[in-house]
């Protein structure tokens, strides 16, 4: 690594610590920041390293959401009196418990995500193109109609989460560490991951799958394991989300289909499918149009993200990453055949 | 020599048409093969049959003695059964390099094999092999962008990077420029003789396959028509008929 | 039309924007902030809500202001659209607090948006007195922030269990015969309501036979009133807000549905007499408040009066019942008017928060008092059936002014 | 548990609730076929996956709630909202659709999306986030013990023009030049051109022609049930479940799927509850895509 790219990283790394004292009015909006890089990066795992556009990501989320929940308060309480409505006594966590619970709580999420998408993934491994990102958009649908219809977890009232007794500045630079400590963790690992064998063999299995077969490389293997990975860091996000968030509900904020589910594709299509730094990118000029269009479009918001959509998708799909390949492909170090060369082999 | 593929008694049809009819056929371990016949008699459907791309209607595929008849296309190419495409297919937006790095035998890989990054002697070993069909200079060239030929070259050199032990060639010298058929007649030998690779391919040009093939088979309207040395088969009246009649 | 409402109330904005700047020479300003629906499902509430806080807000600037020790102040909200979704009232709410500085809230629409902000609030040890979360379930979290006017939802449809029981013994049969059919929507604000049916039908020995809930997407209900046509239940109960109540009186006329007593909440917001007439008949609808009440109090006068003189600020009233989750945004801004006052600071968050507790006061909407969980326990249900497209209280008997039909027509 | 046997019961105590559970749910099949079959028309010609399908019936709806505040009659109103959606269809495809047609499948997928987000959004700014209706005052018809079976006019006159429109969609494919056109293109689009055929119009006439179709069943809908600027999301997967079932370019499989899934989900809703009538719909469809892909599995394929 050079000089200049060790001191930029660096530099990188210092403002993501400094981050919450620079800005401590933003601290939320700047953890919320993280998650959306979090989630656009584990997108474009799939989506843009190996081809399967999945609509329903979103799925881990709220699925860690509830692993973290229900991890967290079976650990001390019986989850039934917990959730129910009408109870009047109070449930209180101590700090110690609390971080007990938070801790294994996201790594419980996490593994039970991971697991889960092991285990479904041959299934839907099998649907390809449309029926993929349908067939996810379906799962993730499902998802929350059936949880909002179990009385134990709250049914439609959702769940309240413990409440972190200490100072507040405090829980929320926990909550913003967390996000960003999990957001650098993904950047240094996705960075390697994309330079080993496994990393080229998804890459292939996005450029033509069916070479891919034919060449003997385990696609199913492959897909599942890159599926479990990203669904580990999405449902470890949930559960942090659910701590950041306390209360949260299955419909809108756990299994938030066209909310978060489609913002992380918006995310990576805005900064470039299929590269390291895109996703990230993408994360933040979203975020921030988002924030400044909530601010000042009030009730228009949506019809204005509405058309962000349709604009980057058609006119801008390849996103900024893609718009600079292909301006300055020196950059990326693509050379191609000139013509005359071509013409006389 | 022992047969590596037995193919007995296969049938394949689409709708009504029968593309084959109870096809028998052998391929030596460490012979190359040739699969002759007029246009449309079913020779491109016998191997999407071997390879798994289609279920068969009857009959059975064996491979080292196993069954594969049921197997799916991933499956059957693990045992080390490869196939290189009539149209090619290379990645495109990758460069020569990172195609054959790609190609590497990931079969024989455990998954924690696979976490690791490409070694030095597998780069080497993907040099080489680029050098070994002529692509040596081009290997930092974006795929998409060789020529027609120059990619059914690079398809041959990740298909030999995959270390099969049986190798299905759709006509390999289709869409070559001519003066570079002699020398990749001379790779193809030198793979099955050097690298000990079975080859089994399809071909059209009959110079080519006499030159090279120890045993051939000639299909036409989707049945064996004859087999033997390629002495026998270009002096088999039937052969030469159904070229003749398919003009 | 929503666009209608929402211009009509810019406009009520701007009048009170003119009246106050013809005050600011002499009065400051308190900001509160409120995250509210403006947009989503919730919408036609939140414009409710909104406008009955925007209501008030102009009746105490003209009445004066609120007299802080010797300077008088008028209120000010900066408003944010929730987009009737928890977590972005959650994160609305941190920005008003953390970016727009506001000491003071105003609670959004619905228990489950109040579920979603009230632990923010809590946090930052922010008061929130809000007039629209009514389930239980917000104050078993031990908030000390947290202030609701009104009553809980376990009462609302309470007293219909009892006139059902009454009006089986009356028929001479034992109130144990009695079957209830329960249809609620699946938020927190319906189940509490359903808990609080349950629990009284239990207590009376009353059968349930019918206990469904009701899918946000609601467009159709047939599936619910077959079943209840075939087990014939003496009541069937509905909540839904709006859109359940609009689809419940719909397609229970449509079907011929002939049950003795129907109660369902949120009438008077879905308009169910202007829009659908005749079907509404009948009809028991629970209300926080009705205007033929006899509360009254100095800013607003009797609650009859509120009614008149906010079908006049708002034109888009004129035809219909005011909904009660405008009068109760109005008092929400009225405890803080009472609290402001009492505590003699604007500057003193828990001074103020201290004095929100200890309020004991009566208003228009009725009597406000906080019990240490923070929601007002002075305060009754009322119940009301339509008779003649008339909304006629009827229960529980203190307040009644008319007698039940029944069964009805 | 209990409940759900406590619903079967009912189901055998009283037999003719099958029979209306039926009825109703062809009434309601009826409704979706018709925007399943506009989804498969753009998708069989254009290889456009329609994500908006639902937003149009919804559109469509609130065209004909429009014109009815305004005093038109409103069974007029579904063939005015027929060819207003036309209209807006043929902006919509020359503003967007013309420009993902060549593109990859996610492509159309995702700018389908974000023009559902946006007409979704903008109906609940103009019109409000209520549920809206128009009444027809026209009579219901009783039968069966205990009136269960209940026929409103209302409903059996939007079957009807449902049936109508359906039928005179088929004829128009089947004689016109333009049907013939349409079909030929989504046969070979290539082999089209060539035959001199200009697909961009065929591609505009076709993606017009399924906003038509969706609006005038929306037009349908108003009178029947209620519409809300968020339902539509609802119509949009009942058209992708029937149009995977079914598969693309039949016109009979689309109408079966459509009044088995309309059946379905009505029972669904009678024994589970009517809180997962979603869910069934969004389960059925996963289990329609796991079916076929188990099938193609046989044929050593994946789903495509």
């Amino acid at each position: 690594m050079s000089m200049r790219k060790l001191a930029l990283y660096g530099a990188l790394l210092l403002l993501t610590v400094a981050a919450p004292f620079l800005f401590p009015a933003y601290q939320t909006q700047l953890a919320t920041l993280w998650l959306m890089i979090i989630v656009a990066l584990t997108w474009d795992m799939t989506g843009g390293q190996m081809g399967y556009n999945s609509l329903g990501n979103i799925f881990f989320y709220g699925t860690g959401m509830y692993v973290g929940a229900v991890i967290t308060i079976t650990l001390y309480f019986p989850l039934a009196e917990y959730t129910d409505a009408s109870r009047s006594e109070t449930f209180t966590f101590t700090p110690e418990m609390y971080f007990t619970g938070m801790v294994l709580g996201t790594l419980g999420a996490g593994l039970f995500c991971a697991l889960s998408a092991y285990a479904i993934g041959p299934l839907f491994f099998g649907l390809r193109g449309p029926y993929f990102a349908i067939g996810t958009l379906g799962l993730a649908i499902a998802a929350g109609e059936i949880v909002s219809n179990i009385d134990i977890l709250g049914g439609g009232q959702g769940i309240s989460m413990p409440v972190y007794g200490g100072d507040f500045e405090v829980f929320k630079k926990i909550i913003y560490y967390v996000f960003a400590a999990m957001g650098v963790v993904l950047i240094v690992f996705l960075s390697w991951f994309y330079q080993t064998r496994f990393g080229k063999a998804i890459n292939a299995i996005r450029d033509d799958e069916e070479k891919a077969e034919a060449m003997g490389i385990h696609t199913l293997r492959y897909k599942l394991v890159t599926w479990a990975i990203s669904a580990f860091f999405v449902g470890m996000a949930g559960s942090i989300s659910a701590f950041q968030l306390i209360h949260f509900e299955p419909l809108e904020t756990a299994y938030q289909t066209i909310n978060l589910g489609i913002f992380m594709v918006v995310c990576v299509l805005l900064g470039g499918k299929g590269t390291l730094w895109g996703p990230v990118i993408g994360a933040i000029l979203f975020h921030v149009f988002k924030e400044v269009t909530w601010n000042y479009l009030l009730g228009w918001q949506w019809v204005a993200l509405g058309a962000l959509i349709v604009v980057i998708v058609v006119f801008f799909q390849d996103g900024l990453m893609g718009w600079l390949r292909h301006r300055k492909p020196e950059w990326f170090g693509i050379r191609v055949e000139s013509r005359e060369a071509r013409a006389s082999a | 020599m022992s047969a590596i593929i037995e193919v007995s008694h296969v049938s394949k049809s689409f709708g009504g048409v029968k593309a084959n009819e109870d096809i028998s056929l052998t391929v030596e371990k460490g012979s190359i093969t040739g699969l002759i016949g007029p246009n449309g008699s079913g020779k491109t459907t016998l191997f999407n049959s071997i390879v798994g791309y289609h279920p068969i209607d009857s009959g059975s595929i064996r491979f080292e003695g196993r069954e594969i008849s049921k197997l799916l296309v991933p499956e059957i190419a693990r045992l080390g059964l490869l196939r290189t495409f009539q149209q090619t297919r290379i990645y495109g937006k990758m460069n020569c390099v990172e195609n054959m790095l790609i190609s590497i035998p990931h079969r024989k890989m455990t998954l924690l094999e696979a976490f690791r990054r490409n070694t030095p002697e597998e780069r080497e070993r993907a040099e080489h092999l680029l050098h070994f069909v002529g692509l040596y200079e081009k290997r930092w060239l974006q795929a998409g962008s060789l020529s027609f030929g120059q990619q059914k070259l690079l398809e041959f050199a990740m298909a030999l990077m995959n270390e099969p032990t049986v190798l299905l060639l759709d006509e390999p010298t289709a869409g070559i420029n001519p003066t570079l058929i002699n020398g990749l007649i001379d790779r193809l030998k030198h793979a099955n003789r050097e690298f000990g690779i079975t080859l089994f391919i399809i071909e059209h040009n009959m110079r080519v396959i006499m030159n090279m093939a120890d045993r051939i088979y000639c299909l036409a309207h989707g049945r064996l028509l004859a087999e033997g040395t390629p002495e026998e088969i270009q002096n088999d009246q039937r052969v030469i008929d159904a070229y003749l009649g398919a003009h | 039309m929503t666009l209608r409402i929402g211009l009509m109330s810019f406009t009520a904005a701007a009048a009170l924007a003119l009246a106050g700047a013809a005050a600011a020479e002499e009065c400051g300003t308190i900001t509160l902030g409120a995250a509210i629906s403006l947009t989503g499902k919730y919408a036609t509430n939140g414009y409710h809500t909104q406008n009955g806080y925007e209501f008030a807000i102009r009746k105490i600037a003209e009445a004066g202001g609120v007299k802080v020790g010797d300077k008088c102040y008028n209120f000010k909200v900066i408003y944010y659209d929730d987009e009737s979704k928890g977590d972005r009232g959650a994160t609305l709410a941190e920005r008003l607090i953390n970016q727009d500085g506001v000491q003071y809230m105003l609670g959004p629409y619905s228990s489950g948006l109040t579920a979603a902000i009230a632990p923010v609030t809590e946090k930052y040890k922010i008061p929130m007195v809000e007039a629209e979360g009514a389930s239980r379930s917000l104050f078993n979290k031990g908030y000390r922030y947290l202030f609701a006017v009104l009553s809980t939802s376990e009462q609302y449809l309470a007293s219909a269990v009892d006139l059902a029981a009454l009006m089986a013994e009356k028929s001479g049969k034992s109130p144990s015969d009695v079957k209830v059919a329960v249809a609620v929507e699946n938020d927190p604000f319906s189940l509490d309501v359903r808990a609080g049916v349950i629990e009284d039908a239990e207590g009376y020995g009353m059968q349930i036979v019918v206990d469904e809930k009701l899918p946000r997407d609601l467009s159709d209900m047939t599936a619910i009133l077959t079943k209840v046509k075939l087990v014939r239940p003496d009541l069937l109960v509905v909540s839904g807000h709006s859109k359940g109540a609009a689809t419940a009186v719909r397609q229970i006329a449509e079907q011929g549905v002939s049950v003795p007593m129907i109660a369902m909440t949120h009438c008077e917001a879905a308009d169910i007499v202007g829009n659908f007439g005749e079907a509404a008949e009948g009809i028991l609808c629970s209300t926080q408040w009705a205007e033929t009440l006899k509360y009254e109090d100095p800013i607003f006068g009797s609650a009859a009066n509120y009614n008149e003189e906010f079908k006049a600020a708002f034109p888009e009233y004129a035809d219909r019942a005011v909904p009660y989750q405008a009068a109760q945004a109005s008092a929400a801004v009225l405890v803080y008017k009472d609290a402001f006052e009492r505590a003699g600071t604007v500057d003193d968050r828990e001074a103020v928060r201290d004095a929100i507790a200890a309020t004991d006061m009566m208003t228009f909407y009725g009597p406000i008092k906080f019990d240490e969980t923070g929601k007002n326990i002075a305060k009754p249900m009322v119940l009301r059936q339509i008779q003649n497209g008339q909304y006629n209280v009827v229960a529980p008997p203190e307040f009644a002014s008319h007698e039940l039909i029944w069964p009805r027509p | 548990m209990d409940n759900i046997w406590f619903n079967i019961g009912l189901l055998l105590e009283y037999p003719i609730v099958n029979l209306k559970i039926i009825i109703d749910g062809v009434m309601i099949g009826a409704l979706f076929a018709l925007a399943a079959y506009g989804l498969a028309l753009v998708w069989g010609v254009m290889n456009v996956k329609n994500l908006a399908q639902g937003d149009f019936v919804i559109a469509g709806g609130y065209v004909s709630w429009t014109l009815a505040q305004m005093g038109v009659y409103p069974l007029l109103g579904v063939p005015l909202a027929f060819v207003i959606m036309w209209g807006l269809g043929w902006v919509i495809y020359k503003t967007v659709i013309t420009r993902v047609i060549e593109r990859d499948l996610f492509t159309s997928l995702l700018a389908t999306f974000g023009l559902a987000i946006m007409m979704a959004q903008i109906m609940n700014l103009i019109f409000g986030s209520d549920t809206q209706s128009v009444d027809m005052h026209w009579p219901t018809w009783r039968l069966g013990e205990l009136g269960i079976i209940e026929l409103p006019a209302a409903k059996v006159v939007g079957v009807v023009m449902a049936a109508i429109l359906a039928i005179g969609v088929v004829l128009f494919m089947k004689k016109s030049r333009m049907g013939q056109a349409i079909r030929a293109t989504a046969q070979d689009s290539r082999a089209a051109r060539v035959l001199g055929i200009d697909t961009e119009k065929v591609y505009a006439f076709t993606f017009a022609l399924n906003a038509a179709i969706c609006g005038a069943a929306g037009a349908i809908i108003v009178m029947i049930w209620v519409i809300q600027p968020f339902y539509g999301i609802t119509y949009s997967v009942r058209a992708f479940v029937i149009v995977t079932a079914a598969g693309l370019g039949n016109l009979p499989g689309v109408i079966a799927a459509g009044l088995g899934i309309g059946a379905a989900e009505q029972y669904g809703a009678h024994i589970f509850g009517i809180g997962y009538q979603q869910a069934i719909a969004v389960v059925l469809l996963l289990v329609v895509l796991f079916y076929r892909l188990m099938r193609q599995r046989r044929l050593r394929q994946v789903l495509q």
